[in-house]
């Protein structure tokens, strides 16, 4: 695979960690409700098909990204850095 | 009779002589020749046995095709077995062995398999073997004993046990245009893409570029095809843009373009050149690709198929054309297609008797008839080889009249040849395209697989395509004299003679799978085309049935009365040809793991410290002088420790700044206590959790500034912290201003530590106090050591008087060597891993061996720290039931009651029984305590707090050690602290 | 002030090397600069932390990501988004530019001795760390001045072009020293000189 | 059906092998049956095949999408041991260990089940502490485990790099002396077989494409090969559980799904011995009766559900083979595969009653799938036949991870590329 990392260009697999599921969205810290942080940490969607996930740049920029992703056929459909996306 | 090297012809290099052995028996070839061509010179007929009939067997193709002639390549103690023959480069010095034959080629015992084969057909393992129910021999016994034997039988060649102390590389390549084969489609698709100016790589997996114009009789623009060859060739390689890679093997296709090859330097060399690498592994990033990878023809199936003498029409041409070597003097061409009536020729013309062209179609093209015309021999139209003969090597063939896909029953005309060349049609090399594309497409006309609908950016050209022709392959602008033959084979893959005991028919030859065990798999229902290899086996040799996957997959169809593609097709994987392992480790081979040095490494190695990896780090175990064991080592050095002052490299440590205006808000978050309200200049001790609420590291964090913090990690998981930190800045709280650096290698530590430590450094430490004033427990201030600049922490892991002294990694060296002479008044004793864990164990401090990953912050008894105030990551989960449980695994201590080690991971139980049962948890850390003149060690056992006191056992089946414990508080040593504060 | 001592100290072995049949295709160096700072700016402040490099450095940085500049005796250049490094013969660079920056550009953290710096120069430059990275290093995908960060395997490396064929990489100090014995092993087939 | 034995093979051999038959039939589906179970997998065919053999419930069709055995029981790496260090795990993969010990009789199927043992290397002395802690936990529930000294492990494997240049120096091994490893697609067609004879339907080619509802509760599907109704239906299906339980309406589920690659180079004479892994990184090597060194390595560590991996981690597992094994640097790769590995949140699988009523689920094999098919099937039937989990199989609950009662072998949380 070839990430197109928005800071160094398009960048073999080997530089980048994997950091999983980016459909998940962190409970509110003081929160207590124990199935909102259960489905944060431990569920999935396992999407097959395009898959929104975070990858970091590892050995590069370090920047983690949003990506878009198939599942099925590891295309690349879109890729934005994480910060932005998390705004 | 027997091959022989033709008086003239070929493109070798004749005035060369080279030298090489065959199963030790000299023999010489030139130039130019691989060894399967040099064999066939030398007479060579039996190259090989083959895998489970130990039939023999000779040159089969002259690719990398290759199912039969595989060889050993003998260098030095090295052996690289299974190398097809028509893949190796005849070089001096040269020593090969045959394989899978035992005790020699000529004479092999496993040949005895071949009388019974009928018993071992198809899956015939998996009805047999399972052995007695009952007695000795039940359950999994009689099988292993009989497998024994079939390991021994099986396999092809031996490898060797000498690690292999070649050179491998890696390369990384970048360009527009790949063009993946050199023929002469590949050839013009590079000549068209270099001329827009474009980056184009040219790779050939053979050693010359040209592929079947080396050997085909076509002429292009009025001269011969070889010259043509030149021609482009020198215009490409003077081009800036165009990188040509011989001995190239294109093997893999993964996502975006990413293309593995691999490029054999120096295997066609008796030694590499200094620095040069044996093989290459590239990773090529292309554009574009244009799969140019040409086809593969296939043989036709009928009974005898496989003796040595018999090979596939295009190669025995290409003997003839290319390497000046006849495979037979007296030849018999068997085809269903045009393209034999080529070879025919090109044979004859290198001096060879053509004794008879059977063809199994009633017409043939005018083209056709002019060739046999001109190669001489009887023309037998409608007519099919139903049987060989010959012991060690065809002597004979039999043909009968055939018609409508069918033996005539009748006749059988017998011709003596030597040599059977074959055509059963051509099979596109669609191995690469399918990896990057969809399922591929049955053509009807050509009989053959076409390459699939991409998946991925390539294009396809020539033969790949089934545009046969060299006209074709060139294109409308170039113009080509050559046969106009027709490539469109007859549907027949198999002759099946009705009514008389026929010999094996194989399809795969490498692997021994006959048509009939493809009928009963068939019979037995493993029909899919899955199912049919995997039952048989057949396509999964070194091969991997380039030429046996067609016929393979027709007569299942016929089987079953479906149309080929209705049985499907398997898909092809990575790799496209084998691959050495070798190559794609490339430089890793040898260099597995980078080493990762602190400033003072030297030093330790010459003061005889035993080194151990902690990861990639490597720290001092112990210091041993001649004849310590490692126990005595430690025990000295942490005696040193508490009894005056000892001083260890803590530079492995994690170190990361952490800096801005958030910094102190980020540090609340993730750590469970609070670090906001640490003031400037102090350090605190800190815990992480998982979001689970799961220990996750601890360490110091050292506020040095306002919006200046440095933490500290644990060595194991300092690449692990950073990343979790950059995970919540960028992807949960991107609103804090706080950036994160690694600072592990700006930094050396060296910790000094004993009751003397303070002394040590009042001897060298200049520019500032460190009294118990000026440097208070968990303070900081900074200062120089002979001149160098250092920042100095007083914090304890040891329970001693103890400081952290950090300063530039390149002074690290030069501190510490200050340090040292300042300490030698007071004995100071450099220690080790085993004593810091020593020293830790006393005090009950936690490491990696209790924060393993499934203990929570409660189970090592550091409820304490985790804040109220304020929420954490893991705070809103660590209460859950599961991680509060009563039965849960916690922190004690562990005291030996008899004068004998513990060890790591023994287990403890209640009570001692026959059997080991009954385990309450587990030692995590042990030494021999100087403090206490005892064995203690660090446990996490059920129930925890509540068994101190309680009496239990050690049990240790794996190393056989039992024995009574006494369960004790992890604080084992000066419990209030007094030591450290003082 | 103290030396700083080089991670490659026992294995720097100076003169030529290798195959020398078709001479010293390729040099390699230690540099070692006096100082390498990282300056990270906030968001929004890449612009100000770039005119903070000019004002120090004299160095002009532009905005696109891997922009660098080089002079004789420094060079810097951009490697993540919002950081750069700063490289300069003369010590105590990360002083200055602390004293300069303030709370609301950005932060300086200061890598002269975290990181060790290794020149490779020559005909053969491209060809060596392709060896290593996963990075196009023609010309023109890698233009003079221009940086990337990358990584062989585990070992972490910034990348600046300083010449048309010259690289300067910058590897963490306690992987230099096996990173070393690995570059010059790979350069033995083109022979070549420890500067 | 006709028993296999030597005899057997000798009769047919003598009339031209022409009287075998197929190994199991090619019904058409009913419109009904007592259970169903989705997957034709080893774990969905010895789920159907203890069903009708301990719980006497032969009225079962398994469905299967494409060919039987096309998941991941064809594309593993033949491991079978049960060295685990939690004891939910050992007595799981303990009672599986005792199944695959008198599985090629009980099927009458010879799954090649070669007890030759796997080692784990040690290359640090925390590492041996680990795996005494192991080895120990696994003889404290009954299990066999030898830890071994690097002279031992010397004598057992040759060709290993025990010199001092070493990177990670080889200082012991732990031994599962009854581990080793068996013939993958024999499993599944052994367990076919098996279940075929005891009146279990077999339906390849049949897709699931929904599920057949009656309120909340399931009672049956809907396939390319028709309707079929069930009073219980239990879904097998791995790397595929997302995907089918999405058709059931179920969104999330602890499980991603990840790429595995597995690797087998050319057939050589005998080299490796034992089943061996490594401890500077992750791998582990056997070779196979045929002489193919067989091995893998890590994850990919991506979501996928495409059977291919890509070539960073191809390089990765060559580099930590050949650091054990630097013998076998001219030794070739000869085909690679991927398989799609249902990955868990704490590395542990799933066997379940529901999550919906008339549903049962067995998910969550991670990359230990192969080992577990026996004993999985046997607790899956029993929980399907019963309604409620065996003991075996209570901890393998889907509530676990809310009420953080995880079974987290490696210690690495909720990350399931780690597992």
């Amino acid at each position: 695979m070839l990430i197109p990392c928005p800071y160094c260009g398009p960048r073999d697999l080997s530089e980048f960690t994997y950091q999983g599921d980016a459909n998940r969205t962190r409970p509110n810290p003081m929160s207590n409700d124990q199935s909102a942080w259960n489905a944060y940490v431990y569920e999935r969607v396992n999407t097959a098909g395009d898959h929104r996930e975070f990858w970091q740049h590892s050995g590069g920029c370090r920047a983690h990204l949003a990506v878009v992703r198939s599942t099925l056929t590891h295309e690349i459909k879109s890729v934005a850095f994480a910060r932005e996306v998390a705004k | 009779m027997s091959p022989r090297r033709a008086h003239n012809g070929g493109r070798i290099d004749r005035s060369t002589t080279l030298r090489f052995t065959f199963d030790g028996t000299a023999m010489t070839g030139h130039a130019g020749d691989t060894l399967a061509s040099a064999l066939l010179a030398n007479g060579i007929s039996v190259v090989g046995r083959s895998f489970k009939y130990h039939r023999p067997r000779g040159v089969f193709s002259a690719g990398i095709e290759e199912p039969n002639a595989l060889v050993t390549v003998i260098k030095g103690k090295l052996r690289e077995p299974n190398i097809p023959a028509t893949q190796i480069e005849l070089y001096d010095g040269l020593a090969v062995e045959s394989q899978n034959r035992f005790p020699s080629l000529a004479f092999d015992f496993g040949a005895a398999n071949g009388l019974a084969g009928n018993l071992f057909a198809a899956g015939f393992y998996y009805k047999t073997f399972m052995g007695p129910v009952a007695g000795p021999l039940k359950g999994t016994r009689f099988w292993m004993f009989c497998e024994h034997f079939i390991r021994r039988a099986a396999g092809l060649g031996r490898a060797g046990h000498e690690p292999d102390t070649d050179r491998y590389e890696k390369m990384y390549g970048f360009c527009d245009v790949l063009v993946v084969g050199s023929g002469p489609s590949g050839l013009m698709a590079a000549k068209h893409a270099a001329a827009t100016g474009k980056k184009v790589f040219l790779a050939e997996q053979e050693p010359e570029f040209g592929g079947s114009l080396r050997w085909k009789s076509a002429a292009i623009d009025g001269r011969p095809a070889a010259d043509w060859v030149a021609a482009t060739l020198a215009d490409l390689a003077a081009l800036p843009n165009v990188t040509l890679l011989p001995r190239t093997t294109v093997w893999g296709y993964y996502d975006d373009n990413a293309l593995g090859a691999l490029e054999r330097v120096a295997d066609h060399k008796a030694h590499a050149a200094l620095g040069e690498p044996r093989q290459r592994h590239w990773t090529i990033r292309a554009k574009d690709v244009v799969l140019a990878t040409g086809a593969f023809e296939r043989p036709i199936v009928f009974p005898g198929n496989d003796r040595p003498g018999i090979m596939l029409a295009a190669a025995a041409a290409r003997y003839a054309t290319e390497f000046g070597v006849l495979p037979g003097e007296r030849i018999a061409i068997f085809a269903n297609n045009d393209s034999a009536y080529e070879a025919a020729l090109a044979l004859k013309d290198a001096g060879a008797e053509i004794a008879a062209i059977i063809d199994v179609r009633a017409g043939v093209s005018i083209a056709a008839r002019e060739l046999a015309r001109e190669a001489g021999g009887e023309l037998l139209l409608g007519y099919a080889v139903t049987n060989t003969s010959g012991a060690r090597r065809l002597r004979e063939i039999e043909v009968q009249a055939f018609a409508d896909g069918k033996v005539k029953d009748g006749a059988t005309r017998a011709f003596a040849v030597d040599c059977l060349a074959v055509s059963g049609g051509w099979s596109p090399a669609i191995h690469l395209a399918s990896q990057a594309g969809h399922a591929p497409q049955w053509d009807e006309a050509l009989q053959a697989f076409l390459p699939p609908a991409p998946t991925q950016p390539w294009t396809g050209a020539g033969a790949f395509t089934g545009a046969y022709s060299t006209s074709a392959a060139l294109g409308d602008d170039i113009a080509v004299s050559e046969p106009e033959i027709e490539y469109e084979p007859a549907p027949v893959f198999e002759i099946r003679p009705t009514g008389k005991k026929s010999g094996k028919a194989f399809v795969d030859l490498q692997h021994d799978v006959t048509a009939s065990d493809i009928r009963l798999a068939h019979r037995e229902g493993f029909q899919s085309v899955e199912h049919l290899k995997r039952y048989t086996t057949l396509g999964m040799a070194t091969d991997q049935g380039k030429s046996s996957n067609v016929p393979g997959l027709a007569i299942m169809a016929a089987a079953r009365g479906l149309p080929i593609p209705e049985v499907g097709t398997t898909r092809f994987r990575p790799p496209f040809s084998a691959v050495s392992l070798g190559a794609l480790a490339a430089d890793r081979h040898g260099h597995f793991k980078p080493e990762r040095l602190t400033p003072m490494h030297d030093w330790h190695v010459a003061r005889g410290a035993r080194m151990y990896a902690a990861g990639l780090w490597y720290r001092p175990m112990i210091y041993g002088t001649g004849g310590e064991t490692v126990e005595q080592a430690y025990v000295r050095e942490a005696k040193a420790v508490r009894a005056s002052v000892g001083i260890v490299d803590v530079s492995t440590l994690g170190k990361i700044a952490v800096q801005g205006p958030d910094a102190a808000e980020l540090l609340d978050r993730v750590y469970t206590n609070l670090f906001s309200t640490l003031p400037v200049d102090k350090a605190r001790y800190g815990l992480m959790l998982r979001e689970e609420g799961i220990a996750f590291d601890d360490g110091t964090t050292w506020r040095l500034g306002e919006h200046d913090f440095l933490m500290t990690t644990t060595t194991a998981n300092a690449g692990k912290v950073m990343q979790h930190l950059e995970h919540y800045l960028d992807c949960v709280w991107p609103d804090l201003r706080v950036h994160v650096t690694s600072v592990t290698d700006e930094w050396a530590g060296a910790a000094v530590a004993g009751p003397n430590a303070r002394h040590v450094l009042e001897a060298c430490v200049e520019g500032t106090a460190v009294d118990n004033d000026a440097l208070p427990f968990m303070g900081i201030v900074r200062g120089e050591i002979a001149g160098a600049p250092v920042m100095i922490c007083r914090l304890s892991f040891s329970g001693e008087l103890a400081y952290e002294v950090y300063c530039g990694a390149g002074h690290g060296q030069h501190v510490w060597d200050a340090l040292m002479n300042a300490g030698q008044q007071f004995d100071i004793v450099p220690y080790g891993l085993e004593a810091l864990g020593t020293l830790r164990i006393e005090k009950g401090h936690v490491t990696g061996a209790e924060i393993d990953g499934r203990t929570s912050p409660r189970d090592l008894y550091l409820d304490w720290m985790l804040s109220k105030k304020k929420p954490y990551v893991g705070s809103a989960m660590v209460d859950r039931e599961g991680l509060v449980a009563a039965d849960r695994v916690r922190l004690v201590g562990i005291v030996a009651l008899e004068d004998r080690p513990l060890q790591g991971g023994a287990h403890i139980v209640e009570r001692l029984g026959e059997e080991p049962r009954g385990s309450i948890g587990h030692i995590t850390a042990f030494c021999f305590s100087p403090a206490l003149g005892k064995y203690i060690a660090l446990a996490l056992v059920k129930g925890g707090k509540a068994r101190h006191g309680q009496r239990a056992f050690v049990s240790d089946p794996v190393r056989n050690r039992y024995g009574p414990v006494e369960i004790v508080s992890h604080h084992f040593f000066d419990p209030e602290g007094s030591r450290m504060h003082g | 002030m103290v030396e700083i001592v080089s991670p490659l100290e026992p294995d720097y072995h100076r003169g030529a090397h290798g195959n020398r049949d078709g001479g010293s295709a390729v040099t390699l160096s230690e540099t070692q600069p006096g100082s390498i700072v990282q300056l990270a700016a906030w968001p929004g402040q890449d612009g100000a932390m770039r005119a903070l490099v000019k004002t120090v450095t004299g160095l002009d940085l532009d905005a696109a990501p891997g922009a660098g500049a080089v002079d004789e005796s420094s060079a810097a250049f951009g490697f993540a988004p919002g950081r750069w490094l700063v490289v300069d013969q003369i010590e105590g660079l990360a002083e200055t530019l602390r004293e300069k920056i303030g709370n609301d550009l950005g932060t300086v953290c200061d890598l002269s001795h975290g990181r060790t710096a290794i020149a490779v120069e020559g005909e053969k430059a491209e060809r060596l760390l392709s060896k290593f990275y996963a990075l196009d290093f023609s010309l023109a995908a890698f233009p003079v001045a221009t940086a990337k960060s990358t990584a062989h395997h585990d070992v972490f490396t910034l990348i600046q072009r300083t010449g048309a064929d010259r690289f300067d990489l910058y590897v963490y100090r306690s992987f230099a020293r096996s990173f070393w014995h690995l570059l010059c092993a790979s350069a033995e087939e083109f022979g070549y000189t420890v500067e | 059906m006709a028993e296999y034995s030597f005899l057997s093979l000798l009769r047919n051999a003598l009339s031209g092998n022409e009287d075998w038959k197929p190994a199991w039939r090619k019904p058409d589906p009913r419109p009904s049956y007592d259970v169903i179970v989705i997957g034709g997998g080893g774990h969905g065919l010895s789920t159907a095949y203890y069903l009708a053999k301990e719980h006497g419930i032969t009225n079962v069709a398994v469905l299967e999408k494409g060919y039987l055995g096309s998941g991941n029981v064809g594309r593993n790496t033949t491991i079978v041991r049960s060295n685990y260090l939690l004891p939910d795990n050992i007595r799981f993969y303990e009672h599986s260990m005792k199944l695959w010990e008198n599985l090629s009789h009980d099927l009458n199927y010879n799954v090649m089940f070669s007890q030759r043992g796997v080692v784990n290397l040690a290359h640090t002395p925390a590492q041996m502490d680990e795996h005494a802690r192991r080895g120990n936990a696994m003889r404290h529930e009954g299990g066999d485990a030898v830890l071994l000294g690097r002279e031992e492990v010397a004598r057992m494997v040759p060709g290993l790099d025990m010199s001092a240049r070493a990177r990670f120096p080889v200082l012991g091994g732990l031994l599962q002396p009854r581990a080793g490893t068996a013939r993958h697609d024999a499993v599944a067609w052994g367990y076919a077989r098996g279940a075929d004879r005891r009146g279990v339907d077999i339906l390849e080619n049949c897709e699931v494409t929904g599920f057949l509802r009656e309120g909340e509760r399931v009672v049956g599907v809907t396939t390319t090969r028709g309707e079929i109704r069930a009073k219980k239906v239990a879904v097998a299906v791995a790397g595929s559980t997302g995907r089918v339980m999405k058709l059931a309406g179920i969104e999330n589920l602890p499980i991603e799904s990840h790429v595995l690659q597995a690797f087998v180079s050319e057939s050589l004479k005998p080299l490796v011995n034992q089943v061996v892994t490594f401890g500077g990184g992750h791998l582990y090597v056997s070779q196979s009766d045929k002489g193919g060194l067989v091995f893998g390595g890590d994850l990919d560590g991506y979501n996928t559900y495409a059977q291919r991996g890509n070539l960073p981690l191809v390089e990765e597992v060559m580099s930590e083979l050949l650091a054990m094994f630097p013998n076998l640097a001219r030794v070739r790769l000869l085909r690679s595969w991927g398989g799609v590995m249902d990955m868990s949140m704490d590395g542990s699988p799933i066997i379940t009653p529901g999550p919906l009523p008339g549903m049962f689920l067995n998910c969550g094999w991670c990359y230990g799938g192969f080992k577990a098919t026996p004993a999985s099937g046997w607790c899956f039937a029993h929980t399907i036949a019963r309604g409620e989990a065996h003991p075996l199989n209570a901890a393998f609950t889907l509530d676990r991870f809310a009420r953080g009662i995880l079974i987290d072998e490696k210690g690495q949380g909720a990350t399931p590329k780690l597992h």
